[in-house]
């Protein structure tokens, strides 16, 4: 049980620092956003399933389940919404090959 | 019935955080009759008697894919960050979906986002705005298939 | 397994200072703001595993409402970027 | 040189620091601190701890043995909303124009996640008196919900007059416990209920009810503030 949930812990340590490299290294903020957001929701869930199986209680596990819910309903709906503020901050990078919410004809 | 749903959904979050004994259960109870008088006005979902089995699909067969298609994606975040020179061929592109109701869209989104490559943007209608990293289709129908092809169909079997 | 906590710690602490890297150097106020996000979502992890250390879970009702307050700055960020159209940021 | 004496005077400090934290007197590890020396030691070998019947001491003392500071704590915060409320406050307001609308996952998403955090920050409150938290965090997190339904959906207005009379009541109804606390027994805010078991839901006689009144009013104290900076003159 343990090992099992260090190797959660270890999992979900090298994600966040994945995601971290990521938000540091990726070249404009779309990109940026997508690291950020992808391998910190993986690294928080695998974290907080290390922590479950480390302490296997019903009081620790209903908790943990409340965190899981939150953090999947609102990391992506944050990262849309810096997603789309950078968009209309007209903070828009130059290396789109594609442009659908231009060609939509608005602002 | 829009009552009950949201009455036992509030009850359920505060069972989870207080712990099961009949003094939380009496307690939880009449907050979340409270709450659900001023809610729900801001709950716009309809059940019928095909509830249970949407859920039991939605726990079964969308939570799989979905952390499969998460491992997936950070699997591809892992290897772009990592390689010494970033493969990128960035886009916004239009992806139409059929679903109606307005959670369905959001979670179809919501699964777009943490699924390997996509960033969606915002939703208008029937399109939703997804920035790829890699922009392979030609057409927008090809990205549609492309990007919300595996969730698409399984959400519209339990959001309809 | 003691030493076990020491490399979970620094694994998420590197991932802390690169996020805190980008939000000195970050040309845009965007890039500020995701990187923030992102500082906020491993200090959840922190918290938690904190928890598990401690063996007291009432560090976890910390967790659930820094997540709540995490979700909120993002979203009042967001709003403020948008908040002014004509500033060159 | 700038520069450097900056990186200097920052490596100086970090080390102040790290050996401030490593000096085990001063920071003692995690439930090996002897409270007795920072606590009045009387609060400890009188028993005051059954007495008040309350888990969390803070809690004891911000509630319990400091009651009526936290009545006048109370007041500076309703007197802020008051002052906030005739600076900003004409006859007739409407909805503050953002620039641009919310987008669509942030508008259907926080309706979803107003009725967890508004759950999460209730159960805060009605454990003040066993976990860390109660009135003042409880009702901070209810006005961050408030806030957030303003933010995501640009035709939203809270219930100003429901409001402001919540708060009315709250407010009286802590006045009134306290005189009741002065007619049974003996002096204002004094417990007259049973102190129960330590550690139970409802236990600690007056002191969870007096912290959701705390919560309820807190919360619609700020959200008052929030709702008046988000309005402006109505421009007609």
């Amino acid at each position: 049980m343990t090992i099992a949930s260090y190797v959660f812990l270890i999992i979900g340590g090298l994600f966040y620092l994945l995601g971290g490299l990521g938000v540091l290294r990726m070249p404009d903020t779309f990109n940026r956003i997508q690291a950020g957001t992808k391998a910190t929701t993986l690294g928080a869930f695998s974290i907080l399933i290390g922590v479950a199986l480390a302490n296997p209680v019903w009081s620790w596990i209903s908790k943990i389940i409340i965190i899981i819910v939150f953090i999947i309903i609102s990391n992506p709906i944050g990262s849309s919404a810096i997603a789309k503020a950078t968009y209309n901050s007209k903070n828009i990078p130059d290396n789109l090959v594609q442009d659908a919410l231009k060609e939509r004809g608005e602002e | 019935m829009k009552y009950v749903t949201t009455f036992v959904t509030l009850l359920l979050i505060y069972l989870l955080l207080a712990g099961f004994t009949v003094n939380e259960v009496i307690l939880g109870s009449i907050v979340s009759a409270i709450l659900t008088i001023i809610l729900v006005k801001y709950t716009d979902f309809r059940i019928n008697w095909k509830f249970p089995i949407k859920l039991l699909k939605f726990l079964f067969i969308y939570i799989p894919v979905f952390i499969w298609k998460l491992i997936l994606a950070n699997l591809d975040v892992a290897r772009r960050v990592l390689s010494p020179k970033i493969p990128l061929n960035p886009g916004i592109v239009k992806v139409k979906t059929e679903l109606k109701g307005d959670l369905g869209k959001l979670t179809l989104a919501n699964s777009i986002t943490l699924t390997p490559g996509t960033l969606s943007i915002d939703v208008e209608d029937q399109y939703i705005f997804v920035h790829t990293v890699d922009v392979k289709g030609k057409s927008d129908v090809e990205n549609t298939a492309n990007i919300a092809g595996p969730f698409e169909k399984i959400l519209g079997g339990i959001f309809d | 397994m003691e030493w076990m906590d020491y490399v979970v710690f620094s694994l998420m602490g590197l991932g802390i200072l690169f996020t805190v890297i980008r939000l000195f150097i970050g040309p845009k106020l965007s890039d500020r703001v995701v990187s923030l996000d992102t500082f906020n979502m491993i200090v959840i992890g922190v918290i938690v595993v904190l928890a598990s250390i401690f063996q007291s879970n009432l560090y976890l009702d910390i967790a659930i409402v820094y997540a709540i307050l995490a979700f909120l700055e993002t979203v009042v960020f967001a709003r403020y970027l948008e908040g002014k159209k004509d500033d060159n940021r | 040189m700038k520069n450097l004496f900056g990186l200097l005077l920052s490596l100086v400090l970090g080390a102040f620091i790290i050996l401030a934290l490593n000096n085990t007197a001063a920071f003692p590890a995690f439930g090996e601190v002897d409270l007795a020396d920072r606590v009045s030691e009387q609060y400890f070998t009188d028993g005051n701890v059954a007495e008040v019947g309350s888990a969390n001491i803070v809690t004891a003392i911000v509630v319990g043995y400091r009651g009526f500071d936290t009545l006048g704590e109370v007041t500076v915060l309703f007197i802020s909303a008051l002052g906030v409320a005739i600076i900003f406050g004409e006859k007739k307001q409407e909805r503050l124009d953002l620039k641009f609308k919310p987008n669509f996952m942030l508008r259907v998403g926080s309706r979803v996640l107003f009725g967890m955090i508004l759950i999460t920050s209730i159960y805060i409150i009605f454990h003040g008196h066993l976990t860390p938290g109660g009135g003042f965090p409880g009702g901070a997190i209810i006005a961050s919900a408030v806030l957030l339904l303003y933010l995501t959906d640009d035709r939203f207005r809270s219930n100003v007059k429901g409001f402001k009379i919540l708060e009315g009541i709250a407010g009286s109804l802590f006045v009134v416990i306290g005189l009741l606390g002065l007619v049974l027994v003996t002096s204002f805010l004094q417990n007259f209920l049973p102190a129960g078991t330590v550690g139970d839901l409802l236990s600690a006689g007056i002191i969870p009810i007096i912290y959701v009144l705390i919560g309820l009013k807190v919360g619609s104290e700020i959200s008052g503030i929030v709702d008046n900076f988000l309005t402006e003159e109505e421009s007609a």
